[in-house]
């Protein structure tokens, strides 16, 4: 039997992998994943607690949500990458420090 | 004699009136409004001379006029306050008075010929009038306040005439002088004011004696002095400052950058007068206070010092400085002794002396053009009238008999010795006593160098001799002089030829001066029941004595004892006796040296060389206060403070927090940059690395860089929030 | 049930029509060929548009408070109050747009699509009465301000901006979902007032997980607003932004955050139960230090719109004290001082978006003697600068005094101090720029393009109400009294 | 109700109006504008003094409107014996600026409109009687003050004008606390901003807590109030940036700074700080006593230390001031008379002071005695402008404190006052009187004696207007001085009322 706990261990993984990704990683298509976990992450909890904790179905119908804006993000923010590529040539974020004092 | 406003109020408004027509018409008027000026203070002295005759005629010590008005009344509810402003005359007020506006009327009359011709002669006399205003204000002010405001203004105008020529470099620094000086005493006057208005209410001459005699002032202290000592103290250094005594002396003998007759007028009849005439004034208040020793000393110290510098002089007037304030160093003994009768009559006699010394040489310095003793000698034969008016005021200073300076001076130095031999006070007054007599022998010697420099022997300087136009009697330079003269005789003060009581003259007022001009100290308990009256111009000129005076002599007394008249008189007689012996030395001693030659003052000038140096560098005082306090002490500290304020205050900690917000912001900008960026991310990396070998070691980024930060801040709220 | 769900949509007229105004532009975008012409056209639509909102706002304006779609969204008088700010913010920011070089030269009507846009998600986060609500708008907002940011598409730093945005934007949203999907877990519900009566109760771990799960959703909401420690991505992104957007970020997704702050406050943090205090003091905090560092920030700032990106984090902390009230007094302050900050923030970057016009850049130099040139401009600039700082008689004081007047009324007088200090310091980067219009000697400039005498009359006439409010104040605030938030049990 | 305070407030508003549409170029028109609505102004202040009722120690000719209603602000205007004697230096001297402005040429327009904004905000500060419109014409009054000292200032002049708006701003702010935490205090009903209604020591028992900390509110607000009037004062150690700022205005800017602006710090205190919280007033009394007597050894100090005149001059001002301070914080019928005086007549001898150096500096270009290098700056004064000289020595003895002059009678009073609760903070200061005599004369030695120089030669004696606009304030220095009473009568039953407040708490 899978249980609640089961279910928040590996949301909290995805979250914190996600995290590490979003730091540790210094390709940004690579940081967008790390988003994209961290909806997931998300997205699972909602899941799970709509089964598990909550008696109603507004975890489900979050998580559509989610899903769908989730998509929306990675497409603008691939958009922007591609630009910027297209501009600089690189997708290496140490290089996007031009806006400094 | 019912007095009115209108009977009193001419002798300051007279001379004040004046200064206000001169000062706003004077350029308009002819000869530049001298007249009105001459005029104004001849008014006064018509008004003075009018209450002369009425105090005389009434020729009672209880007599005396106090009118008062409201200035100004900021009672409100129970906070009761006004200040009320009058005239207090009594006998020594009408002599005063009288004095002073005769002198300065003979002053004034002489300037219009000794200034005449100057570029600013109007602006001088539109200056001497309020000057003489001053004084007339002054010794008519009932109260401490308007004594100190006139005080002020006699300063200012002293300030304004020092610095009468502006366009010398000296004479500003004069002025300054004069006025600085002063100023250190009467910001202590100031303070003794406030003291006794504090204690008694109010600082009007009656209330403050009335406090006195009540005994209002024991039992207060001021930062953990006696009261009356404090006030006393503060009081007598408002003295020192106004009248030149030790240590601020300074300022007298620079004075004299200012034209003659305004130097005649200060060492005569109103500033320094003034100085004494306040001591006088509050003299129960030094007994009471236990100073009289130490004025004493200080009288004594100016009288002797002031003395030995004038003996190397050889500026005319600087010689006659020196003497002024030795002079009124012989007053301050006296009233350090409590010669209190005699240290007034001196300031009196020395006033009419010391107006026509300076008016003389005034006239002198007119003819010949200069002031250097050494350049002239022979000048009787040209200057007749000048000569013999300058050698009856010597002798009167000298103290020789049947001049007036030997009866007030010698009744000082009577009353010095009594106090320090015989009147059981131990040795507190034998040091002033023994200066006072040092002085009263180097006083005729100097006096006679003087004129036996300037007036006898064979001309020094053919040139300015030739120079010199031989003198007329002429009704403004040398009639006052010789009006003054005739004044120099003791008779008119001693009532007797000699002034010990012999060959008497006045009759039944015989002794007239010392009669009416009673001790406060001794007549306090008139006061005693002193109460003020209701506002505006009270009609009391009499006060009753109250029917039975509980008031006596407070036991323990501090002032100089003189209970025992025996003594007294005998002590009188053998100071005569010794000063005249005194006199007669030096005046032989200064014969045999400037007239016959066979002393060479370059014997002595070798043999007290040292002594001689510091004379000349008059004891070394300028150099200490300007010198050494002013040039290297204040000047000093002031640019440091004030480089402190701007430099440091105002630049470090106040734009500081400029600085400070700056600083702030950059090192968040550098906590950002090397805190987060290095040791966070980098740490991060190898915290990484210890948990998932599979990433590299990566480097920072950025946008990284605020994911740390977010993530960072979280964790520590999170850490404080649960 | 599904009847009256569709006659609530009555009361969501507003939004309905800014997302016909969006269609619409769209819509004339393609439908023009003539660039020129379309460009004022558009234009015109959007005027259009956004004007009709507004008087739907207005008409709302008096209606009863309800709550709208089975209680997702709540239609009250704050809400529709914050909106109609709003609106009127990204008119200004229009008129901006229309004036900037840098959205005229690379774009026609993309901006104002846009701003329609994120104006419809600010007014969705204004009125948001659930998490999911909540979360739309704020994803909405973001989503095309991500957009927003890299509009001058020839621009490296304004797409590297963009990127930043987007970035820092998904990693806040992404914490925020997460935050809300624990929220879910330990309430049972996505409904605020659901919520709001299950927070006395909660005890023990699960008091503690709450207190973690709401820290988590704050990070979105905070970094909405730019509040500290979640501001660091907005210099970056002001600046890189072309001025219109940068001036329409200060605007509208600031204020659509603060107003969801305060009705998340309000609502679910109203009592005074161990969270409450939590999440009180955790603002006070964030309030405190958001104000600090925004103005020590400002402090040293050479570009005008860097400046003015950090003295906007300054004024959110401003706008968070008036949360920390959490009573009808802080509301009203805040209704009152997000309209006067509207108008000054729309006048200040209307003013550096023409100096940039002519210059090419924003750095302060170029505003040296402009009162020579432009005394109308440089004077309302000035009038708008010292109003920024809080200097009487302008808003921004009247502004500020309500705020501080709000939380002295709490007995919050430590917040009030450091409030009144901070308006010190901001007042210092204010004043240099007002010296450098005013006192310095310009350098014999040119005039400016495009700032034609209409330009010199908006920047005139934006100030005018700063002026007005500053004096006449009575009666908008009396106005404001009634804008009560509504809270659906 | 009486429109006489509405008219002295807004005529000057109209004047600037006027010089405001007056078209380009008309710059003489612009003068006149501007100096017939000073002079009218200043006829309807004498008016007003004409309507006062001496006798009455409360506030009289009360205007009142409300403003915002909801807060129970109002327009309320009102003025009793501490208010009239400011309001008629603030009439006087402004009509004697615009008449000493006549040389400016500097975007003339700009120039008056701001002097006449000036006026009338420093009328609202002295006539509010609510703390909110107190607070607005006390903020208000610094626009003016930044543009008139940063554009037609002298080579520093932003430094000092940033510097003067940011300390007064830093001040008044934390004032703004105070006064809004007394709006609270109150309870917010009708009379929370009504200055008067706050007076009387209601908050002595109340606490607050800041920084985790709980203070006395009384004692707290105290010094919130004080740290803002303090500054205006300036008293030490928040006087730097008077130096700056008198350095830099140009003349008529400085003659308005030391003569009003630094009363409305004092004034603050004798309306604001001490009825308000009496028993905190009372027991800082001998704080603000003693930084009162720094200020006067410390300014005394530091002015005789400079070669700049004018500097010198503002340093004089602190010193002066700080004789304020004391007379206020003896609290006593005399000190507090005689603070109030020494208000009007520093207003006045200050005023001379900084008006000569104006006129001087428009011939000379410089305000150096002694130039930064060691030469002489000016020197010999005295021999070639005599009329100069007389009117020059007339201030600066007025400002010296010479007896028969303005200066004189209120620092007495203030000593006699402050003399029955600080003995030894007397004796201190009576030192600075002596100090103050010296760098007086110091300077005037410096600056009037000697030979002329050939650049001193080349100076033109005062001219008609030049002596038309002093000779009022001479007047008023020698009159007051010789017979203080009239302005004296104005003030005592308003001071008096207020020492009997703070004597219950004493």
């Amino acid at each position: 039997m899978i249980s609640l706990v089961s279910y928040l261990a590996i949301s909290l993984l995805l979250f914190f992998i996600g995290l590490t990704l979003m730091i540790a990683r210094k390709n940004i298509v690579a940081i967008l994943l790390g988003i994209e976990l961290i909806l997931n992450a998300a997205a699972l909890n909602f899941v799970a607690y709509s089964r598990f904790a909550a008696s109603n179905i507004d975890g489900h119908i979050f998580s559509l949500f989610v899903i769908v804006i989730a998509a929306a993000e990675a497409a603008v923010g691939l958009a922007i990458v591609i630009h910027y590529f297209q501009l600089k040539e690189t997708i290496h974020i140490d290089e996007a420090t031009e806006l400094r004092n | 004699m019912d007095y009115t406003i209108l009977s009193i109020a001419p002798i300051f408004l007279a001379p004040f009136t004046a200064f206000v027509i001169n000062a706003f018409f004077g350029k308009k008027l002819p000869r530049q409004g001298d007249w009105v000026s001459v005029l104004g203070i001849g008014i006064a002295f018509l008004f003075a001379f009018r209450i002369f005759i009425d105090f005389y005629s009434t020729y009672s010590t209880e007599y005396y006029i106090h009118k008062y008005f409201t200035w100004f009344d900021l009672s409100y509810g129970e906070n009761l306050f006004k200040i009320d402003l009058g005239i207090y005359i009594d006998n020594m007020g009408a002599i005063m008075l009288l004095m002073v506006t005769g002198v300065a009327f003979f002053i004034h009359l002489f300037s219009t010929w000794y200034m005449w011709g100057d570029v600013r002669y109007g602006k001088f006399f539109t200056l001497m009038s309020l000057f003489t205003s001053g004084m007339l204000g002054l010794v008519l002010s009932d109260n401490l306040l308007s004594m100190f405001i006139f005080w002020e203004i006699m300063g200012f105008c002293s300030y304004s005439l020092i610095g009468f020529y502006f366009e010398k470099e000296k004479a500003g620094y004069a002025s300054i002088k004069a006025f600085m000086t002063t100023r250190v005493g009467d910001v202590f006057f100031l303070l003794g004011i406030l003291a006794i208005w504090h204690t008694v209410g109010n600082v009007s001459l009656p209330d403050i004696y009335a406090a006195i005699a009540n005994g209002s002032f024991e039992g207060h202290t001021v930062i953990g002095i006696s009261l009356a000592t404090f006030a006393g103290f503060c009081i007598f250094c408002g003295t020192i400052g106004k009248s030149a005594q030790f240590p601020l002396q300074v300022w007298l003998p620079d004075a004299m950058m200012g034209p003659t007759p305004c130097s005649a007028l200060i060492h005569a009849a109103t500033m320094v007068a003034a100085g004494v005439y306040l001591s006088l004034r509050m003299y129960p208040l030094m007994v009471a206070g236990g100073l009289t020793p130490f004025i004493a000393m200080i009288g004594g110290i100016t009288a002797f010092g002031a003395a030995t510098i004038a003996l190397i002089q050889t500026d005319l007037k600087a010689v006659l400085a020196y003497s002024t304030i030795s002079q009124l160093g012989y007053m301050v003994l006296g009233v350090g002794v409590g010669a209190y009768n005699a240290a007034f009559m001196h300031l009196i006699t020395h006033a009419v002396f010391k107006a026509c010394l300076f008016l003389s040489a005034g006239s002198v310095i007119h003819s010949v053009h200069t002031q250097e003793m050494p350049e002239m000698g022979g000048l009787r034969h040209k200057l007749k009238f000048t000569w013999i008016a300058m050698w009856c005021c010597t002798l009167a200073i000298s103290g020789v008999p049947f001049f007036s300076g030997f009866v007030s001076k010698d009744r000082i130095l009577g009353d010095a010795l009594y106090v320090a031999l015989h009147a059981g006070q131990g040795f507190t007054y034998m040091i002033p006593a023994a200066l006072g007599f040092i002085g009263a022998f180097l006083t005729p010697f100097y006096m006679c160098r003087m004129m036996f420099l300037t007036f006898h022997g064979k001309p020094r300087d053919q040139h300015v001799y030739d120079h010199c136009h031989a003198e007329h009697l002429k009704i403004n330079q040398n009639v006052p002089l010789l009006i003054l003269s005739i004044f120099t005789l003791g008779v008119f003060f001693s009532g007797s030829l000699t002034g010990q009581g012999f060959v008497k003259i006045f009759g039944s007022k015989n002794e007239w001066f010392k009669v009416l001009v009673a001790s406060p100290t001794e007549s306090l308990d008139k006061f005693a029941y002193y109460t003020r009256e209701e506002l505006g111009w009270s009609d009391t000129n009499e006060k009753e004595k109250p029917e039975h005076s509980e008031y006596e002599h407070q036991s323990g007394f501090a002032g100089p004892n003189h209970e025992n008249h025996e003594g007294l008189h005998h002590a009188h007689v053998e100071g005569a006796f010794g000063s005249i012996i005194i006199v007669a030395c030096s005046i032989f001693f200064a014969f045999l040296m400037y007239i016959r030659r066979s002393i060479d003052p370059a014997r002595f000038v070798n043999m007290f060389s040292v002594w001689v140096k510091a004379l000349k560098n008059k004891y070394y005082f300028d150099h200490l206060y300007i010198d050494v306090i002013i040039q290297k002490g204040l000047l000093k500290f002031n640019n440091a403070l004030a480089w402190f304020d701007m430099g440091i205050y105002d630049r470090f900690a106040i734009d500081g927090w400029e600085a400070v917000s700056r600083v702030g912001y950059k090192s968040s900008n550098w906590f950002d940059r090397i805190v987060v960026d290095k040791i966070g991310v980098d740490g991060t990396a190898v915290a990484t690395n210890i948990f998932n070998i599979v990433l590299r070691l990566i480097q920072s980024g950025k946008i990284q860089t605020y994911f740390i930060v977010l993530i960072f801040m979280l964790v520590t709220f999170v850490a404080v929030l649960t | 049930m599904k009847l009256a769900l569709l006659a609530n949509i009555s009361f969501y007229i507003p939004e309905l029509i800014a997302i016909l105004t969006m269609c619409s532009l769209l819509f004339f975008e393609a439908a023009y060929s003539d660039e020129e012409r379309k460009r004022t056209f558009v234009y015109i639509v959007g005027l259009i548009g956004l004007a009709v909102c507004m008087i739907m706002l207005v008409a709302n304006l008096g209606t009863e408070p309800k709550s709208l779609f089975a209680k997702a969204v709540v239609i009250d008088n704050f809400s529709t109050s914050m909106k109609m700010i709003m609106v009127l913010g990204t008119l200004g920011t229009f008129y901006i747009s229309y004036k900037s070089n840098d959205i005229y030269e690379s774009l026609k009507s993309e901006y104002l699509v846009m701003a329609v846009g994120v104006l419809v998600g600010g007014m969705l986060l204004a009125s948001a009465n659930n998490m999911l609500t909540l979360y739309l708008g704020v994803e909405t907002l973001s989503i095309l301000s991500y957009v927003m940011t890299s509009m001058k598409r020839k621009d490296s730093l304004s797409t590297e901006a963009g990127m930043k945005y987007a970035l820092y934007g998904g990693i806040t949203a992404g914490v925020m979902l997460f935050g809300i999907s624990h929220l879910y877990g330990i309430f049972g519900s996505i409904h605020f007032a659901e919520i709001a009566a299950a927070i006395p109760a909660l005890e023990g771990a699960k008091l503690t997980a709450a207190i973690v799960a709401f820290l988590l959703f704050f990070v979105g909401l905070g970094y909405k607003v730019a509040a500290f420690p979640f501001h660091m991505w907005s210099p970056d992104v002001y600046q890189g932004s072309p001025i219109p957007v940068t001036a329409f970020f200060s605007i509208v997704p600031k204020l659509a955050g603060i107003a969801a702050i305060v009705r998340v406050s309000t609502t679910l943090f109203g009592g005074d139960s161990s969270m409450s205090l939590t999440w009180i003091a955790f603002l006070k905090v964030t309030a405190i230090m958001t104000m600090t560092v925004g103005n020590i920030s400002a402090l040293n700032q050479e570009s005008v719109k860097r400046m003015l990106a950090f003295s906007s984090i300054g004024h959110v902390g401003m706008l968070l004290m008036g949360v920390i009230v959490m009573n009808e007094m802080g509301t009203n302050a805040i209704l009152y001082y997000a309209l006067i900050y509207m108008f000054m923030t729309l006048t200040a970057f209307l003013v550096t978006c023409l100096v940039s016009n002519r210059y090419g850049s924003d750095k302060m130099v170029y505003f040296r003697g402009l009162v020579n040139e432009h005394p109308l401009m440089a004077i309302s600039f000035t009038i708008i600068l010292f109003s920024l700082a809080g200097v009487p008689p302008f808003g921004g004081f009247i502004a500020k005094f309500n705020i501080i007047s709000a939380a002295i009324d709490s007995k919050l007088y430590t917040i009030s101090f450091i409030a009144a200090i901070n308006s010190v310091i901001a007042l210092y980067y204010y004043l240099r720029l007002a010296k450098t219009m005013i006192l310095d000697p310009s350098d014999g400039k040119d005039q400016l393009r495009g700032a034609s005498f209409v330009s010199h009359l908006v920047v005139a006439g934006l100030t005018i109400p700063v002026i007005l409010l500053g004096i006449f104040w009575g009666k908008i605030y009396h106005l404001y009294s009634f804008a009560k938030l509504y809270i659906d049990s | 109700m009486s429109g006489i305070l509405n008219l002295i407030l807004w005529l000057p508003v109209v004047g600037m109006i006027g010089v405001l549409v007056t078209p380009k170029g008309k710059d003489q028109l612009v003068r006149y504008i501007s100096l017939g609505a000073t002079a009218l102004t200043f006829i309807v202040t004498i008016l007003l003094y004409l309507r006062f009722d001496e006798s009455n120690p409360n506030v009289q000719q009360v205007f009142q409107v409300p403003w915002i209603e909801q807060f129970h602000i109002n327009y309320a205007l009102g003025i009793d014996g501490i208010s009239l004697p400011m309001i008629l230096l603030t009439g006087l001297l402004f009509f004697i600026c615009i008449l000493s402005s006549w040389t400016i040429t500097k975007s003339v327009k700009a120039y008056f409109a701001l002097l006449l904004m000036l006026e009338s905000s420093v009328f609202g500060v002295f006539m509010s009687l609510d703390f909110f419109l107190f607070y607005v014409y006390w903020e208000v009054m610094l626009l003016p003050m930044f543009f008139l000292i940063g554009i037609w200032g002298g080579e520093n002049r932003e430094y000092a004008a940033v510097k003067f708006f940011l300390y007064t701003f830093f001040g008044s702010i934390v004032m703004l606390v105070g006064i809004i935490a007394l709006y609270y205090a109150t309870g917010k009903g009708p009379d929370s901003f009504s200055i008067l209604a706050l007076q009387g020591g209601h908050f002595t028992d109340m606490t607050v807590n800041v920084f985790g900390t709980d203070f006395s509110f009384e004692k707290l607000f105290f010094w919130s109030m004080f740290l803002g009037f303090a500054i205006k004062v300036p008293i030490f150690p928040f006087h730097t940036w008077l130096p700056h700022a008198h350095v830099q205005a140009p003349t008529a800017v400085s003659v308005i700074l030391a003569g009003v602006l630094l009363k409305m710090g004092t004034y603050g205190f004798l309306r604001i700080a001490f009825p308000i919280f009496p028993s905190a007033a009372v027991e800082y009394s001998t704080a603000i006593a003693i930084l009162g007597v720094i200020s006067v050894i410390y300014g005394a100090f530091c002015a005789m230390a400079q070669n700049d005149v004018k500097k010198l001059v503002a340093y004089s001002s602190v010193s002066h001031m700080g004789f304020v301070m004391m007379g206020l914080a003896a609290m006593t019928i005399q000190g507090m008379n005689g603070a109030v005086l020494q208000m009007f007549n520093h207003g006045t001898s200050t005023a001379m002071m900084f008006l000569m150096i104006g006129v001087i500096y428009e011939r000379s270009h410089h305000r150096w005695i002694v130039r930064p290098d060691g030469t002489k700056g000016y020197g010999g004064i005295a021999a070639h402008l005599p009329r100069y000289t007389v009117v020059f020595i007339i201030g600066m003895f007025a400002s010296l404190g010479l007896p028969g002059l303005s200066g004189f009678i209120s620092e007495a009073l203030i000593f006699l006052g402050i003399y029955q609760r600080f003995t030894t903070i007397t004796v201190i200061a009576v030192l600075g009187l002596l100090i103050g005599a010296a760098y007086l004369l110091w300077m005037y030695k410096r600056m009037f004696f000697g030979e002329p120089s050939d650049e001193v030669k080349s100076y033109s004696d005062m001219n008609a207007r030049e002596v038309f606009y002093m000779v009022p304030l001479c007047i008023a220095v020698i009159v007051f001085g010789v017979y203080p009473a009239p302005i004296l009568n104005i003030m005592k039953s308003s001071v008096g009322q207020l020492v009997e407040l703070m004597a219950q708490f004493q």
